[in-house]
C-alpha cells in the first residue's frame, strides 16, 4: 500500500476536522456540538503530532499535550454551563438559545 | 479754563448717570419720582457744559488766529501693535461753534422739555437719555481723533434710537426707533470702513494714525499718496454723513423719527446729530480737497436731497413732517455748500438753520401739547388767537428759513447758492446746475413753510370740539426758550453778512485758521487753494452777487405770497389743484413710495434672502440634512448589519467558514 | 503491515466521527466519539508518540468522554427532548458542500508540504524526552496551563453549583 | 519467530490464567472471611460426589446457577447498550493485566523473555488508562437499564471513581519520583536494594502516605467495602447492575473480583516488591537456586502430608454425623496430599546430587519470585475481604469530601514532600 506520508495523516486530520466543523454547523443539540469541538481539537492534536513525527522533533508532543489539556478545561466549563443552561431553560436545542438576539 | 476741557462733555455723563440711576430705583413703583429733582439735575448739567464753553470762548477770541487750539489728551484708550489711540480732546475755532451750538440750544430744549413732558410717566429716563444724548454729542465734537469720534458717532445714534422709541409700549414708535438705528448703523460701517483706509494708508506712510492734526501734517506732507486713495476714503466717509445726517439714500429714518416727543426731534433732528456729518465733512475738509470727485458727489447728492424733500414737504398733512422734510432739504443745502468746497458757509448756514428750526419744531411741540397730540395741520387753524408767543416765534423762525433778508436764513442760504454758484468742483455744468436747482428749492421752502403757518395759526378754526376746550398757550418754560430761540434766528445772521453788503463775514474769518489759513496757503498746497478761490470770487463782481442775492429774495416772497393765496384767499383752491394733478400729488404725498421701494427691494429680499434661502435652503436643507443625514446613514448600516446578528451562534460560525473557504482559495490560487 | 493498521483506524475514525455527527441519539454519539478518539490513540502510537497515545487514552476517553456522558446521563434527556427540528435539506446539502469544499480545500494545501523524513531520536515521544522538554523549553506554557486548569475548575465549580 | 509468537500466547495465557482461576479462589475466600469474621460456617453445603472442599465447590454452583438463569431485558431499554455494558466493564479490566510483572527477565538459552505480558514504557499510565475506561461499563450500565435506582447508582458510582482517580494516579507519582521510571519492571528491580542496610527498598518504606493513599483509592476504585454505596444493597437496592441478570451480572461480579485482584496486585508490584524476595535480589536468587529448591519441595512435601493427616483426622471425628459421602471427604483429600507429598520429597531427595544447569537456576529463581508475587497479591485479596467485612459503609457526601478534601490535598503533600526529599538525597 505505499508508505504512508505524512500527507495521509494531515488528510485524515482534515477530514476529521471538517466533520466535527459539520457537527458545529448542523447538529442542534449542544451536547453534540460540544463533541464535535473535541473531535475538531482531537484532529489538530493529529496533524501536531504528525508533523512531529515527520520533522523529528517533540515541540508536537507537547503542544498536543497542552491541546488536550485545554480541551478538558473547556469541556469542563461547557458542560456546566450546559447543566446551568438546562436548570434554567430545561432545553438543549441551541436555537431556543437566541437571548442574544433581541 | 484749558485744563477743563474734559469737563464738558462729563457734566451732562454725570446728569444721566444720576437721572437714570433715580429713573431705575423709581422703576418698579407706581408714583414717578419728583419731578423737580429730576428737571433740576437734568438743565444743570447741559448749563454747565454751556458756562464752561461760553469761558473757552472767550479765552479762544482773545487768543490770536492762528493760536486757537486747545488740546487736553485724557488717558490712554488703545493701544495695540502700531494702532495708538487715547481719549484726546481737542477744541479748535470749528469744534467752538459746534460746542456753542449745542451746548445752547441744548440748554434751551432742556429747559423747554421740562414743561413739555410734565406728568410723563418716562419723566426721569427721559432727562437721563436727553443728557447721555448730550455726553455723546460732546465726545464728538470735541473728539481729536477718529475713533473717538466714531463714539460719538454711535452714541448718538443710540440715543436717538432710544428718544425715538421713548414711548416703546406704541408699536409704532419701537419700529421706528428701530428703523432709525438700523439706517444709521448701515451708515456707521461705511464710515468704519473709511476710518479703516485712512489709518491703512497713513500706516504704509510709517506712522498708522487716526489723529487729524497729526492725519493733517501728513495730508501735507505726501499728499500723492492719500490722492490715490482720497476719493474712495471720502465717498465711504460721506455715506457714513449720509447715515447720520439722513441725505438722499438714507434719509428715509428722519421722517418716521417724528415718532419721538418734539423736544427730541428739535434737539437731535434738528439741531444737533443731523448736523454731525457736515461738520465731519468739515473736519476732513484737508482729505476731501484732494478728491475733486468725491466733493462732486457730495455736492450733487446734497443738491438732490434738498430738491427731493421739498417736493415731498410740499404735500405733507402732519406738521412735524413737514418740518423733518424741511431739515432733509437744509441739510442738502449745507452739503451742497460744503460739497463745493464752502466749508465755512456751510458750517454758518448749519448754525442759523440749528435756530430757527430748532424754533420751529419747539413752537409745532408747544401747538402739539396744546392740542393734545393733534399733529394733523387739517385739523388745526386759527390757533393764534389763542397761542400768541408760539404764533409769533413760529412766525419769525419762517421768515428765517424762508430766506427774507435781514434775518439769519438768508445771509447762510444766500452765501451758500452764490458760492456754489462761482464753485469750480466737478464737471463745468455742475455749479450752474447746482445754483437753479438750490434756487427752486428755496421758494419750494418758503411756500411749505407758510402753507404750514397758514394752516396751523391762521383761517378759520377747524379744531375739533373737544380739543378745543383745552386749547391753551404753554407755560412760560416753554415759551422762554421760544423766544430765545426766536431772537437768535434773527441775530445770528449778523455775524456772516458778506462783504459785498458791507459786512465784514466775521464768521469766516472765524473759521480760517481751520479750513484756510494754513501757511498761507501758497506753496500750491490743495488745501488753502480752494479756500482762495472762495475768496477771490466774491472779491469780483459784486454786481452779480446782488443780482443773485435780489433773485433769491424774489423766489422766497414769491413762495410766500403763493402758500398765502392758496391757503388763506382761497382756502378750498388747494384741494382742487392736488384732485388736478391727481397722480403727482399722491406720489408726492406718498413720499416717492420711496419706503415701499425699500421694502420691496432690500427689507424683502432681506427676509427671503434668510428665510427661505438661509434658513429653509442652507440651514435646515444642507446643514441640519448632513447632520441628520450621517445620523440617518448611521440607522441604515445599523440595520442592514443587524440582520446578520440572527443570535443564532451557528449561523456566525456559518460565515466564518464561508471566510475561510475564501482565505483558503485566494491563498492556493 | 503499518499502512494496514493506520487504514483501519482511520476509517474506524472517521466512520466515529460520521456517527458521531449524525446519531440522533447523543449518548451513541458521545460512544462513537470515544471509539474515534481511541482509534486516533492507536494512530498517535503509530506515530511514535507514546506519551500522546497514553494521554490521550487517559484524558480525553478516559476523562472528558466519561464527562460529557456523566452530563448526559444526569440531564437525561428524554425522547421527546431530543426530538430535533425537521431537518431542512437545503441547508443539509449546503454545509455539507460547504465542509466538503473546505476539506478538499485544506488538504489540496497540505499537498503543497515538501517530502518530510525527518529520522526520529532514540528516545522520541517516550515519556522521559517528552517531559524533558516540556519543563525545559515549554516551561512557562506548562505554567500557564496550570493556571488555566485552576481557573477552569473554580469556574465548573461556581457555574455549577447550586445557588446555596 | 513462532516461538516468540508461542512464549507472547503462553504469557499471555498464564496471566489471565492466573486472574481468572484466581477468581473463584476469591470468591470462596470472601465468603468464607466473611463467615469467619461474622463468626458464622461460611458456605458448606454444596457437594459434588460429596466433596464440598469447605465451600469452594458452591463456586461452581453459583457459575452454573448464573449461567443457567435467564438473561432477561428490560422493556423500552436500549438493547445495545444494556448487553455491551457488561462486556466493557470486564474485558478492561483483564486488558490492565498485561503490565503486571510477575519475575525479572528470565535469560533461557540466550533468549530474554521479559515475564509480563507487554513491558510498554508508559507501564502504570496504561493501568490508570484502563481503569479510567472501565468507567464506561458502569455509566452504561446505569443508564441504558432504564431505572431510576439503576441510574442514581450509575450516577454516583461513575462520581466516586471518577473523583478517586485523582489521588490513585497522584499517590503514584511518588513513587515515580523515587525510582525515576514509569515501567512497572523497573520500579520492581528498584525496590530490589535495601535500604540503611536492613529494611528492602519497599514501597511502603520509601513512600508510607503514598502507600496509604494508593490503597484507600484502590478500594474506592473497585467500589469495595467502605466505599461501595453505589451498590449498596441496602440502599438502592444493587445499584448498576439491578436490571442484570444471569450471565450479565455474573460478568460484573466477576469483572469486579478481577478488579480487586488487580489492584492488590498494584500494591504488591508497587509497594510491596512485588515478585522480590526480601533480602535475595534476583542475581543472588539464582546462585542459590538448588538451595532454594531444595527448601521449596522440602517444606512442600512435608505440609502435604501435615494436611492430608489433618483431613483423616477430619474425616474421623465426622463419621456418622451426616450420613452421606461428605464423611468420606477428609478420606479422599487426605489420600490426595499424601500423593502429592511423596512426590515433593521423592524430588527433594533427588536434587542433592543434581548440578542446576544456569537456566534451570533462573527457572527457580522465577518460580521463586512469581510465589512470592502470588503470595503476596493473595494476601493483599485478603486485606480487600478482611476491610470489606469490617468497616461500615461511608455515607456519600462523606465518601466525596474524603475524597476531595483529604485525599487530594495529601497526595499533593505527598509529592511535594517526595520530590524535596528527593532533590535533598540528590544534592548529597
Amino acid at each position: 500500500m505505499g508508505a504512508i506520508t505524512i500527507q495521509h495523516y494531515l488528510a485524515l486530520s482534515a477530514i476529521l476536522f471538517f466533520i466535527g466543523v459539520f457537527g458545529v454547523l448542523f447538529r442542534r443539540n449542544l451536547i453534540v456540538i460540544m463533541m464535535s469541538i473535541e473531535l475538531m481539537l482531537n484532529a489538530v492534536n493529529l496533524t501536531f503530532v504528525a508533523f512531529a513525527r515527520y520533522t523529528g522533533t517533540m515541540d508536537g508532543h507537547v503542544i498536543a499535550f497542552f491541546v488536550m489539556a485545554l480541551a478538558a478545561a473547556e469541556a469542563g466549563i461547557g458542560l456546566a454551563i450546559l447543566v446551568m443552561l438546562f436548570r434554567n431553560r430545561t432545553t438543549v436545542q441551541a436555537d431556543d438559545l437566541t437571548l442574544m438576539r433581541d | 479754563m484749558q485744563a477743563y476741557l474734559w469737563l464738558i462733555p462729563i457734566a451732562p455723563l454725570v446728569g444721566a448717570a444720576l437721572n437714570g440711576a433715580i429713573a431705575m430705583a423709581y422703576a418698579k413703583r407706581e408714583n414717578g419720582p419728583n419731578e423737580r429733582l429730576i428737571s433740576l439735575i437734568g438743565c444743570v448739567a447741559p448749563l454747565v457744559s454751556f458756562a464752561i464753553v461760553a469761558t473757552l470762548f472767550n479765552e479762544m477770541r482773545a487768543l490770536p488766529a492762528e493760536s486757537r487750539v486747545f488740546h487736553q489728551v485724557l488717558l490712554p484708550w488703545i493701544s495695540a501693535g502700531p494702532v495708538h489711540i487715547d481719549f484726546a480732546l481737542m477744541a479748535d475755532t470749528l469744534t467752538m461753534v459746534m460746542l456753542l451750538v449745542v451746548t445752547g440750544v441744548g440748554s434751551l430744549i432742556h429747559i423747554y422739555s421740562v414743561g413739555y413732558m410734565h406728568g410723563d410717566r418716562g419723566f426721569a429716563r427721559f432727562f437721563a437719555y436727553l443728557n447721555l444724548f448730550m455726553f455723546s454729542m460732546l465726545t464728538l465734537v470735541m473728539a481729536q481723533n477718529l475713533p473717538l469720534l466714531f463714539v460719538g458717532w454711535e452714541g448718538v445714534g443710540l440715543c436717538s434710537y432710544l428718544l425715538i422709541g421713548f414711548w416703546y409700549k406704541d408699536l409704532v414708535n419701537a419700529a421706528a426707533g428701530k428703523k432709525a438705528f438700523i439706517v444709521n448703523r448701515i451708515g456707521d460701517l461705511a464710515f468704519l470702513l473709511g476710518m479703516f483706509i485712512i489709518f491703512v494708508t497713513s500706516h504704509q506712510l510709517g506712522h498708522g494714525t487716526l489723529d487729524v492734526p497729526e492725519l493733517r501734517h501728513l495730508v501735507a506732507e505726501h499728499p500723492e499718496a492719500f490722492t490715490a486713495v482720497a476719493t474712495l476714503a471720502c465717498i465711504l466717509l460721506f455715506i457714513g454723513a449720509c447715515g447720520k445726517s439722513a441725505q438722499i439714500p438714507l434719509y428715509v429714518w428722519l421722517p418716521d423719527a417724528m415718532a419721538g416727543p418734539t423736544p427730541v426731534s428739535a434737539l437731535i433732528h434738528a439741531a444737533t446729530m443731523v448736523t454731525a456729518g457736515v461738520y465731519m465733512i468739515a473736519r476732513l475738509s484737508f482729505l476731501y480737497e484732494l478728491a475733486p470727485t468725491a466733493m462732486a458727489v457730495v455736492a450733487a447728492v446734497g443738491c438732490a436731497t434738498a430738491i427731493f424733500a421739498a417736493t415731498i414737504g410740499l404735500a405733507q398733512r402732519d406738521i412735524k413732517k413737514v418740518l423733518a422734510y424741511s431739515t432733509v432739504s437744509q441739510l442738502g443745502y449745507m452739503f451742497m455748500a460744503v460739497g463745493v468746497g464752502a466749508y465755512s458757509a456751510g458750517i454758518f448756514h448749519l448754525m442759523t438753520h440749528a435756530f430757527f428750526k430748532a424754533c420751529l419744531f419747539l413752537g409745532s411741540g408747544s401747538v402739539i401739547h396744546a392740542m393734545s397730540g393733534e399733529q394733523d395741520m387739517f385739523r388745526m387753524g386759527a390757533l393764534r388767537k389763542t397761542m400768541k408767543v408760539t404764533w409769533m416765534t413760529f412766525l419769525i423762525s419762517s421768515f428765517a428759513i424762508a430766506g427774507v433778508p435781514p434775518l439769519a436764513g438768508f445771509f447762510s442760504k444766500d452765501e451758500i447758492l452764490w458760492l456754489t454758484f462761482n464753485a469750480s468742483v466737478g464737471p463745468s455744468w455742475l455749479p450752474g446746475v447746482l445754483w437753479t436747482v438750490g434756487f427752486v428749492a428755496a421758494g419750494m421752502t418758503a411756500f411749505y413753510v407758510f402753507r404750514a403757518v397758514y394752516l396751523t395759526f391762521h383761517g378759520e378754526s377747524r379744531v375739533s370740539e373737544e380739543a378745543k376746550h383745552h386749547l391753551h398757550e404753554s407755560p412760560t418754560v416753554m415759551t422762554m426758550p421760544l423766544v430765545v430761540l426766536a431772537a437768535g434766528a434773527c441775530l445770528a445772521g449778523f455775524l456772516g453778512i458778506p462783504a459785498v453788503l458791507g459786512g465784514g463775514n466775521i464768521f469766516h474769518h472765524w473759521l480760517a485758521p481751520v479750513f484756510g489759513g494754513h501757511g498761507g496757503g501758497t506753496e500750491g498746497h490743495a488745501l488753502a487753494a480752494a479756500a482762495d478761490t472762495v475768496v477771490r470770487a466774491t472779491g469780483e463782481n459784486h454786481s452779480l452777487e446782488v443780482l443773485l442775492m435780489l433773485l433769491s429774495v424774489a423766489v422766497g416772497l414769491a413762495g410766500i405770497g403763493t402758500a398765502w393765496f392758496l391757503y388763506n384767499k382761497k382756502p378750498a383752491l388747494p384741494a382742487k389743484i392736488t384732485a388736478g394733478f391727481g397722480g403727482l400729488y399722491k406720489l408726492v404725498f406718498n413720499k416717492y413710495y420711496i419706503d415701499e421701494l425699500y421694502e420691496y427691494t432690500i427689507v424683502r429680499p432681506g427676509y427671503f434672502l434668510s428665510d427661505k434661502l438661509m434658513f429653509r435652503l442652507v440651514d435646515t436643507g444642507i446643514i441640519e440634512g448632513i447632520v441628520n443625514g450621517v445620523g440617518i446613514m448611521a440607522r441604515l448600516i445599523g440595520s442592514t448589519v443587524r440582520l446578520a446578528q440572527s443570535g443564532v451562534v451557528r449561523t456566525y460560525a456559518f460565515f466564518f467558514l464561508i471566510g475561510f473557504l475564501y482565505l483558503l482559495y485566494t491563498l492556493l490560487k | 503491515m503499518e499502512a494496514i493498521i493506520f487504514y483501519i483506524l482511520a476509517a474506524v475514525a472517521v466512520v466515529g466521527a460520521l456517527l458521531l455527527v449524525s446519531l440522533r441519539n447523543p449518548l451513541s454519539g458521545a460512544f462513537a466519539l470515544v471509539s474515534a478518539l481511541v482509534s486516533l490513540a492507536g494512530i498517535f502510537a503509530l506515530l511514535n508518540a507514546e506519551f500522546v497515545f497514553i494521554l490521550q487514552v487517559l484524558v480525553y476517553a478516559g476523562a472528558i468522554m466519561v464527562l460529557i456522558i456523566f452530563t448526559i446521563m444526569l440531564l437525561n434527556l428524554n425522547k421527546e427532548e431530543l426530538r430535533e427540528a425537521p431537518v431542512s435539506p437545503i441547508r443539509l446539502v449546503v454545509t455539507i458542500g460547504l465542509c466538503a469544499a473546505c476539506a478538499f480545500g485544506v488538504m489540496k494545501a497540505f499537498g503543497n508540504i515538501p517530502y518530510l523524513q525527518g529520522e526520529i531520536a532514540e528516545g522520541f515521544g517516550s515519556i522521559e524526552s517528552v517531559g524533558a522538554l516540556m519543563l525545559s523549553d515549554f516551561l512557562y506554557p506548562f505554567e500557564v496551563i496550570s493556571l488555566v486548569l485552576l481557573v477552569a475548575v473554580v469556574g465548573v465549580v461556581l457555574l455549577a453549583k447550586k445557588a446555596i | 519467530m513462532i516461538v516468540d509468537y508461542l512464549i507472547v500466547t503462553g504469557k499471555a495465557v498464564f496471566i489471565w490464567g492466573f486472574a481468572l482461576s484466581l477468581l473463584p479462589l476469591l470468591i470462596w475466600f470472601e465468603r468464607k472471611g466473611a463467615a469467619f469474621i461474622q463468626d458464622r460456617a461460611g458456605p458448606n453445603r454444596a457437594a459434588i460426589l460429596g466433596i464440598r472442599l469447605a465451600g469452594i465447590i458452591h463456586n461452581i454452583a453459583d457459575v452454573v446457577k448464573l449461567m443457567m438463569k435467564e438473561m432477561m431485558i428490560p422493556p423500552h431499554v436500549n438493547r445495545l447498550y444494556f448487553q455491551v455494558a457488561p462486556l466493557i466493564g470486564f474485558t478492561f479490566i483483564l486488558a490492565a493485566f498485561a503490565v503486571i510483572p510477575w519475575a525479572d527477565t528470565l535469560i533461557v538459552k540466550g533468549r530474554e523473555i521479559t515475564m509480563q505480558v507487554a513491558d510498554l514504557n508508559t507501564g502504570i499510565l496504561y493501568v490508570l488508562a484502563i481503569t479510567s475506561l472501565n468507567v464506561y461499563g458502569i455509566v452504561l450500565a446505569g443508564w441504558s437499564s432504564n431505572n431510576k435506582f439503576a441510574l442514581m447508582g450509575g450516577l454516583r458510582s461513575t462520581a466516586q471513581m471518577i473523583s478517586y482517580e485523582i489521588p490513585l494516579g497522584l499517590a503514584i507519582v511518588g513513587i515515580f519520583m523515587v525510582f525515576g521510571t514509569v515501567q512497572l519492571n523497573e520500579i520492581v528491580r528498584g525496590q530490589g536494594e535495601l535500604l540503611f542496610g536492613i529494611l528492602p527498598k519497599w514501597g511502603i518504606f520509601i513512600q508510607p502516605l503514598g502507600c496509604i493513599l494508593f490503597i484507600v483509592a484502590a478500594f474506592a476504585e473497585t467500589n469495595r467495602n467502605p466505599f461501595d454505596l453505589p451498590e449498596g444493597e441496602s440502599e438502592i437496592v444493587a445499584g448498576y447492575h439491578v436490571e442484570y441478570s444471569g450471565m450479565r451480572f455474573a460478568l460484573f461480579y466477576m469483572g469486579e473480583y478481577v478488579a480487586i485482584v488487580l489492584s492488590s496486585a498494584m500494591i504488591a508490584t508497587l509497594f510491596f516488591g512485588g515478585w522480590q524476595v526480601p533480602y535475595f535480589p534476583t542475581e543472588k536468587l539464582v546462585l542459590t537456586a538448588d538451595t532454594w529448591l531444595k527448601v521449596l519441595l522440602g517444606a512442600g512435601g512435608v505440609g502435604a502430608l501435615l494436611f492430608a493427616a489433618l483431613m483423616f483426622f477430619f474425616s474421623a471425628r465426622v463419621r456418622g454425623r451426616f450420613g452421606d459421602l461428605r464423611e468420606q471427604e477428609g478420606n479422599v483429600l487426605g489420600v490426595i496430599h499424601v500423593l502429592i507429598g511423596g512426590a515433593m520429597l521423592f524430588f527433594f531427595s533427588r536434587t542433592f546430587g543434581l548440578e542446576l544447569p544456569d537456566w534451570g537456576a533462573r527457572t527457580v529463581a522465577a518460580v521463586v519470585q512469581v510465589s512470592s508475587f502470588v503470595g503476596k497479591t493473595l494476601f493483599f485479596c485478603w486485606f480487600f475481604i478482611w476491610v470489606r467485612w469490617s468497616l461500615p459503609r461511608f455515607r456519600y457526601d462523606q465518601l466525596m469530601r474524603l475524597g476531595w478534601k483529604n485525599m487530594i490535598p495529601l497526595a499533593f503533600a505527598n509529592v511535594f514532600i517526595t520530590g524535596l526529599i528527593v532533590l535533598l538525597i540528590d544534592r548529597m
